[in-house]
């Protein structure tokens, strides 16, 4: 009974992130996508998608493909995008 | 009203006259704008061989449909295009075509502007230019530029 | 550069697709801006058949290669087109074709939209439409309409 | 040598002004082209073309292809044209 509550408590603090970069971000951090299991915000997956490398200027974030800032709380199934301006057109 | 990215050569002049075609709305539109964007051989940097675009695909199918909503609440349109390029463009190549269909030309030609300015400046699209040095990432996109 | 008035049906994007490989600029312009005014089978007045253009034949070539020049010397343009019908157009036949082609997107854009509302105010040209009724010559052009 | 002379003058005062007129104002007058002997503005040449009509609001002067106003001086070998608001576009 302890045991199986136990594993309850671990399914329900566990959640899933998706965490991608792209573009010039995607070539200098050397990674474009990655899994997180708990972010508080865009920030915070920031910090553990880049072991806590600086926020470049002029960063942008999306939070399930609409733009967002760092400090967007993160939910369960969120997929956050880190990008540099865009230049496009 | 149509939005896509293509990963191929896109011929301008020829996807507007198919939008045209494809809708029945001939007679009622009095004013069609477009503006299509094309590589250059040069920017920053001279002798540009090559591009690579990248793309946020999801990110970017929402945008695009998301202007289009946007612009046709703001102008009365009868029909709207955007087609963006991604993948290897060369000098010359068109990179991003938009056209309006109104029935005033009010209407089709501010709406076309403001569909430029907006994507240039948010839709999740970046450009990499290729000399003979190698790639540089373009780091952003100026006024009216 | 080049302006023209033509008595017979114009095809637009064909006409700007020509006039686009004929110059010698691929690589050089980043923006191409185009405007197509055409022909509704409404205004004031609903289900017109046709419609019956006059102009001032001298004049109007005069007028054409005026405005080409002001939009070139207010704007780095690299080319410029604009065809205007006259005789007998029917509902959803091109009235006028507008395009520029510049390196950066603001000069073709505004130097388009110029030309346009230029032309429309200025140019000698003038339309009779027809419906069931007969001929009314239409009175004057309103702002961005 | 009397009547030589004379003839000399009737040439010198005699000019060719042509006049024109366009759309509705054509279809209302009646008329499209004429050829005047005299006329001293675009008004006068309005005038004597259309024996002295009253002006339509509007109306839209050019002399020698070029806008022009009614009190615009004409000189010999001048075309000068009446319209009304043009349409086109």
């Amino acid at each position: 009974m302890l045991s199986s509550n136990f594993k309850l408590a671990e399914t329900i603090n566990q959640m899933s992130i998706q965490v991608k970069f792209f573009a010039s971000l995607r070539e200098k951090l050397g990674q474009s996508d990655m899994e997180l299991t708990a972010a508080t915000t865009a920030q915070d997956a920031w910090n553990q998608a880049t072991q806590n490398k600086p926020v470049p200027d002029n960063l942008l974030v999306a939070i399930n493909l609409d733009y967002a800032k760092l400090d967007t709380p993160l939910q369960d199934g969120d997929e956050v995008a880190f990008f540099p301006p865009v230049t496009g057109g | 009203m149509a939005s896509w990215v293509s990963d191929s050569l896109i011929e301008p002049w020829q996807l507007i006259a198919e939008q045209q075609a494809a809708q029945n709305i001939e007679g009622q539109y009095g004013a069609t704008a477009s503006f299509i964007g094309s590589m250059r051989d040069f920017s920053d940097r001279t002798d540009i061989k090559k591009m690579v675009l990248e793309h946020y695909p999801a990110m970017t199918s929402r945008y695009l449909e998301k202007l289009e909503d946007t612009a046709r609440q703001r102008w009365p349109l009868l029909n709207c295009l955007i087609v963006h390029r991604v993948g290897e463009v060369h000098p010359g190549d068109a990179i991003v075509v938009i056209a309006c269909w109104s029935a005033h030309r009010r209407a089709a030609l501010d709406a076309c502007d403001w569909l430029i300015e907006e994507l240039k400046y948010k839709a999740p699209f970046w450009k990499k230019e290729f000399t003979d040095d190698g790639g540089h990432w373009v780091s952003g996109n100026t006024d009216g530029h």
